[in-house]
């Protein structure tokens, strides 16, 4: 039995369906039990968050979670899925506290909000950028710029001319 | 017998038989005062082009030596392996912008850095260069020495504060820290040498190291106070803000410390005074332990030169002892050095003392 | 208006009045004397006191140290013992932008860094020189497409000089600063005034 | 004692920061308060980029990403399309993947102890790290004509197979790094004052640096004793002889002399290789590239010029000098990648720093940042 067997064993309502992600097991889980999930994985011995990954799947949104546990030495995929249109999960940053950056970042990029994180800002790109970039329908025509206000913080626009050189 | 610069100039002058015409002539308009004058200012002007010249070459051998450790040539375009560097970089120092910040306090901003270059001018004033070699004899000569060094840190404290901005001011408070805790251990240190000169005098200091123990051992007070040394070498590179002790403008914290605003001149003065403490401290170093220009007599060739020559030799030893720790070391945590200042060389330099108050008083020596 | 033809003949036997300072020299055939070589011409003592300054400026770039990304390693080694940018006299890092004289843009200029970078420009003090190194720089590069990312640094700041690579070799670092230094020595006061060529 | 705190803005361009981070510190005095992170100022896009890009024009990105240690980022990345495109690689590139990825795990290592070194104040060290760079990075040139930015490994092996001379002049760099290597122990390892600034500073224990996200030798140094190549094998790795090297202190001179063990361990592995270099073809003879034979004609690639590999996902990840280095990427079937994600060690190995310089001086800010080893194009990506 893998993990993700494990995990649908222990938690038979709360996961959709079992698979792999190219040899390692993947849970399919449904997202309003995210907390729930993670409670228990954390107490199956997955210690370890690798990474969190959105994906933008055009009709819906992937939320992916990989996990691994350095006492067992085994590998845990999940994968919640989200609606497109305001895609949201709780978060997990009370488990694992590299999910506050992992987080943020999938909330930068690709938009996703995670309820009840302590600290929910852009962290790649400056607070006030428009859009998500890895959304397929990210806009890339338009062309936005930064420039620094009084208190040193970024002010996002679409206008250059304060940076760009004049001729 | 002559006894400082002045003297030497009126005793060459009279060798060569000028002496007497030049002190008629003043006479004849009644103003003999305008000689000592032009003689005083002579003097100034010699030790201060000798500075200027000897901190030019520092600031060269400082990149060369670097560069030698770390494997690397160093300055090579610029004149003869790269000898000519330090005037191309005062010639662009010259002619750069002089930026003083928005919120900066300019008179105090642009007063500073003269303040330091010039208290460390002073120094040079009760220093023997060699024989005869010095520009005033003073009595307290020690004394007026640290009392002049106590200048540095109030001007860097009004560098760092005029700067407004938050880099300097930490920088300039971090020399204050530095200098008040390892001034005292300098001073009781060279209070250990006093006792046994009994002066204060930088002259009586050198006079007491000549001659020689059993023939071959320089009375040098290295030899008889080795802790002593010691701890006032460490307490010299703590007061002249280098490597391991350069909290005052760690570049890795602090970008420059509390010369981050300044540009141009008023920065190349903070530059040439850096240069110019180096020199006058390893001065400082060799008059007190390292028998000054004390030396084995050469004959047919004046004293006057070879003293020079040997207080010269002697002084870039210390220098270059400086530079080799600099490149080789890390730095230490203020707090570090601090509880070294405090905890453990204040409390040596005491033992130091009560030990030559002791030897003395039992008539050891 | 009607064209004006112009009669060449004429203009070149007609002598013009002397007006600056250079031409009344000229007049009096003194210029003669005091002109440099003749592959210089110029005021010979604005050239000497040009020279002299240039020279001064060109022996003692002090690059500030501003590394952006990948180019900033390569600047690094081009600091370092096997190329050692030392031989210029160009060793003095310094970390403060206003005693610095040459910024080398090395590395990708984000959206978010292009205002710092600016800024950074504007803090030193003159005269100041930019060396824009790697494509991304230049132009952009491999970058290009993105989204947050500058399309050449030249879009914020004026540049002296462009190094290409991704990132350039140090051998090419040092090439694209011997053309800095070539370019300062070119610069000058006289020049500014009409006096040296 | 009361005293009011101030705000110290640390970066964006700043010596100490490595590159273009910012540390919004709020100071009592000199002791940090609290510390906050502030990144993306080397934000590029490149997972945006990734798909946009075939599957091969996307390697060269990888390598912009850690660029210190730029072959890992290659083969993390390489390897995620073989599993996805199930790809078989012959055990020669096998070989020659792992030799030039220890090969990089030296140089960053070198790297990271001479900037850490620089940070505290002591210069010497970065000259003498990046001299064997140098020496390091000649044997790349000869390899594949770059420095930095190798784009070496493909998908069915490598580029090129190895120069003539290349196995000599190998032999010679280990040769004279394992003479070097004590050079640096003498000169850093038993130096007091270098002992006094990382000694007991930024202690972390092995819980919170696995929750943390810890990974690679920033984690080894607090006792967990955990190495991707070890524990989930890839490549040849089974088939050879090292250890994971662990110190139980957690503090910056663990993390530091764990980075100084693996230079010597990679060492151990790279004479091996060299050793048991097995003869054969560079690259599955489907996706090679012709062998070079010198004529100024254009390279013919085997490579298919529609490369689809079929639909599906997979999250990779390689021990890298840094640390854990995850790719994931998604394939619809398409020329190019569905998404691109990448799990950069550097990124999460910041997590842990605000925790680990609370209440210290801001001067060992710097000496924890440092054994933290960082790249930007890394955090940032």
């Amino acid at each position: 039995m893998n993990s993700a067997e494990e995990l649908k064993y222990l938690l038979p309502a709360s996961v959709i369906s079992v698979g792999v992600q190219t040899n390692k097991p993947l849970a399919v889980i449904k997202k309003e039990d995210i907390l729930q999930v993670a409670e228990k994985v954390k107490e199956m011995g997955f210690d370890n968050l690798s990474v969190i990954t959105g994906v933008d799947r055009e009709d819906r949104i992937e939320v992916i979670y990989n996990f691994f546990s350095y006492k067992k030495k085994q590998n845990l995929v999940l994968k919640a899925i989200l609606d497109r249109t305001s895609p949201s999960i709780d978060s997990v940053v009370s488990f694992w506290k590299v999910a506050d950056w992992l987080e943020r970042e999938t909330y930068d990029l690709v938009g996703i909000k995670f309820n009840g994180h302590p600290n929910l800002k852009r962290i790649l790109l400056p607070e006030g950028w428009m859009g998500h970039p890895l959304r397929k329908d990210y806009d890339m025509s338009i062309e936005q710029f930064v420039t620094v206000g009084e208190d040193g913080e970024d002010i996002v626009s679409t206008d250059g001319s304060n940076l760009l050189r004049g001729e | 017998m002559t006894t400082n610069a002045y003297d030497l100039i009126v005793a060459i002058l009279s060798a060569i038989g000028l002496y007497d015409m030049i002190l008629g002539f003043f006479q004849d308009i009644g103003a003999e005062y305008v000689l000592r004058i032009i003689i005083v200012l002579v003097v100034i002007a010699v030790v201060v082009v000798f500075v200027l010249l000897t901190v030019m070459f520092l600031s060269w051998l400082e990149r060369k030596m670097f560069a030698v450790v770390q494997a690397r040539y160093g300055p090579m375009v610029t004149g003869p392996r790269g000898l000519f560097q330090p005037i191309a970089d005062g010639v662009k120092l010259l002619g750069k912008e002089d930026t003083i910040p928005a919120g900066a306090d300019r008179w105090i901003f642009t007063l500073a850095p003269y303040i330091v270059f010039v208290s460390v001018l002073l120094v040079f004033i009760p220093l023997p260069f060699g024989k005869s070699l010095i520009v005033s004899d003073l009595k307290v000569g020690l004394l007026y020495i640290i009392a002049i060094s106590a200048i540095t840190p109030i001007s860097i404290l009004l560098a760092g504060w005029a700067s407004n901005n938050k880099y300097s001011l930490i920088g300039a408070i971090r020399a204050v820290a530095q200098d008040i805790s390892y001034t005292i251990p300098l001073a009781i240190t060279a209070i250990a040498v006093v006792v046994f000169v009994g002066s204060l005098s930088m002259l009586d200091i050198v006079n007491a190291q000549s001659g020689y123990w059993f023939g071959i051992i320089p009375k040098w007070f290295i030899f008889l106070q080795p802790l002593g040394f010691i701890l006032f070498l460490i307490a010299c590179i703590a007061e002249m803000g280098r490597i391991p002790f350069d909290f005052q403008e760690s570049e890795q914290e602090l970008v420059a410390g509390f010369f981050t605003e300044y540009s141009g001149m008023k920065f190349a003065m903070f530059f040439l005074a850096e240069y110019a403490h180096l020199f006058a401290v390893s001065g400082i170093i060799v008059t007190i332990f390292l028998g000054g220009w004390n030396g084995p007599v050469i004959p047919l060739i004046p004293i006057e030169l070879t003293s020079l020559v040997y207080f010269i030799i002697k002084t870039y030893a210390v220098i270059l002892f400086t530079m080799w720790l600099r490149d080789t070391v890390p730095r230490v945590r203020i707090d570090q050095l601090l509880n070294l200042g405090w905890k453990i060389m204040i409390p040596l330099a005491l033992l130091n003392l009560l030990v030559a108050a002791f030897v003395v008083t039992a008539g050891v020596i | 208006m009607d064209p004006v033809t112009i009669d060449t003949t004429k203009i070149r036997t007609t002598k013009r009045k002397p007006e600056t300072a250079l031409e009344k020299l000229e007049d009096t055939g003194m210029i003669n004397t005091i002109l440099a070589a003749k592959d210089r011409e110029g005021f010979i003592l604005l050239t000497t006191i040009d020279q002299f300054i240039n020279w001064g400026r060109l022996s003692s770039l002090w690059p500030v140290t501003s590394g952006l990304a990948c180019c900033a390693i390569e600047m690094m080694a081009v600091s370092m013992a096997h190329h050692d940018i030392a031989r210029f006299g160009m060793e003095v890092f310094r970390a403060s932008p206003r005693q610095a004289d040459l910024m080398f843009v090395a590395g990708t200029v984000t959206k978010r860094m292009a205002p710092r970078v600016k800024q950074l420009y504007e803090m030193m003090a003159e005269p100041k020189w930019v060396i824009s190194v790697g494509s991304c720089a230049n132009t952009g590069g491999p970058y290009h497409e993105s989204y947050c990312v500058l399309k050449g640094v030249d879009n914020i700041i004026p540049v002296d000089v462009y190094i290409p690579g991704c990132p350039p070799r140090p051998e090419a670092w040092l090439y694209g600063i011997i053309q800095l230094r070539q370019k300062i020595k070119n610069e000058g006061y006289g020049v500014k005034w009409g006096l040296n060529k | 004692m009361e005293t009011e705190t101030f705000l110290l803005n640390v970066g964006p361009v700043h010596p100490a920061t490595h590159g273009v981070l910012r540390f919004k510190l709020r100071m009592d005095g000199e002791t940090i308060r609290d510390c906050q992170i502030v990144v993306g100022y080397l934000h590029r896009g490149t997972e945006k980029l990734g798909e946009m890009k075939t599957y091969l024009q996307f390697i060269p990105y990888t390598d912009r990403l850690d660029y210190i240690a730029a072959m890992p980022n290659n083969y993390a990345y390489v390897r995620a399309v073989e599993e996805l495109a199930g790809i078989e690689v012959p055990q020669r590139a096998e070989y020659i993947r792992v030799l030039v990825m220890e090969l990089n795990r030296i140089i960053n290592h070198l790297v990271m102890m001479g900037s850490l070194l620089l940070d505290l104040g002591g210069s010497t060290m970065i000259m003498y790290g990046f001299r064997e760079r140098e020496n390091a990075l000649q044997l790349y040139e000869s390899l594949c004509g770059a420095r930095m930015t190798f784009n070496y490994i493909r998908p069915g092996g490598v580029r090129e197979d190895l120069p003539d001379g290349f196995i000599p002049k190998l032999n010679e760099f280990i040769k004279d790094m394992e003479k070097r290597i004590v050079d640096y122990e003498e000169l850093v390892n038993g130096n007091e004052i270098f002992l006094m600034r990382v000694k007991n500073i930024g202690v972390i224990s092995a819980e919170e640096a696995i929750n943390c996200g810890m990974t690679g030798p920033s984690m080894r140094g607090s006792g967990v004793d955990y190495d991707i190549r070890k524990e989930e094998p890839y490549s040849i790795y089974p088939d050879l002889d090292f250890k994971a090297c662990m110190r139980r202190e957690g503090d910056s001179l663990a993390r530091y002399l764990v980075r100084l063990d693996e230079i010597r361990e990679s060492m151990h592995i790279l004479k091996q290789i060299v050793d048991a270099m097995p003869a054969g073809k560079n690259v599955n003879q489907k996706y090679g590239m012709a062998p070079n034979t010198g004529a100024p004609t254009a390279v013919t690639s085997y490579f298919p010029r529609i490369f689809t590999p079929p639909a599906g996902e997979v999250y990779c990840r390689i021990e890298a000098p840094k640390g854990e280095l995850g790719f994931y990427v998604a394939s619809d079937g398409t020329t190019k990648p569905y998404r691109v994600k990448i799990r950069s060690p550097s990124f999460c190995n910041l997590v842990a720093l605000p925790k680990m310089v609370e209440g210290l001086k801001i001067a060992d800010l710097i000496a924890v940042f440092g054994t933290i080893d960082i790249v930007l194009g890394d955090v940032d990506r």
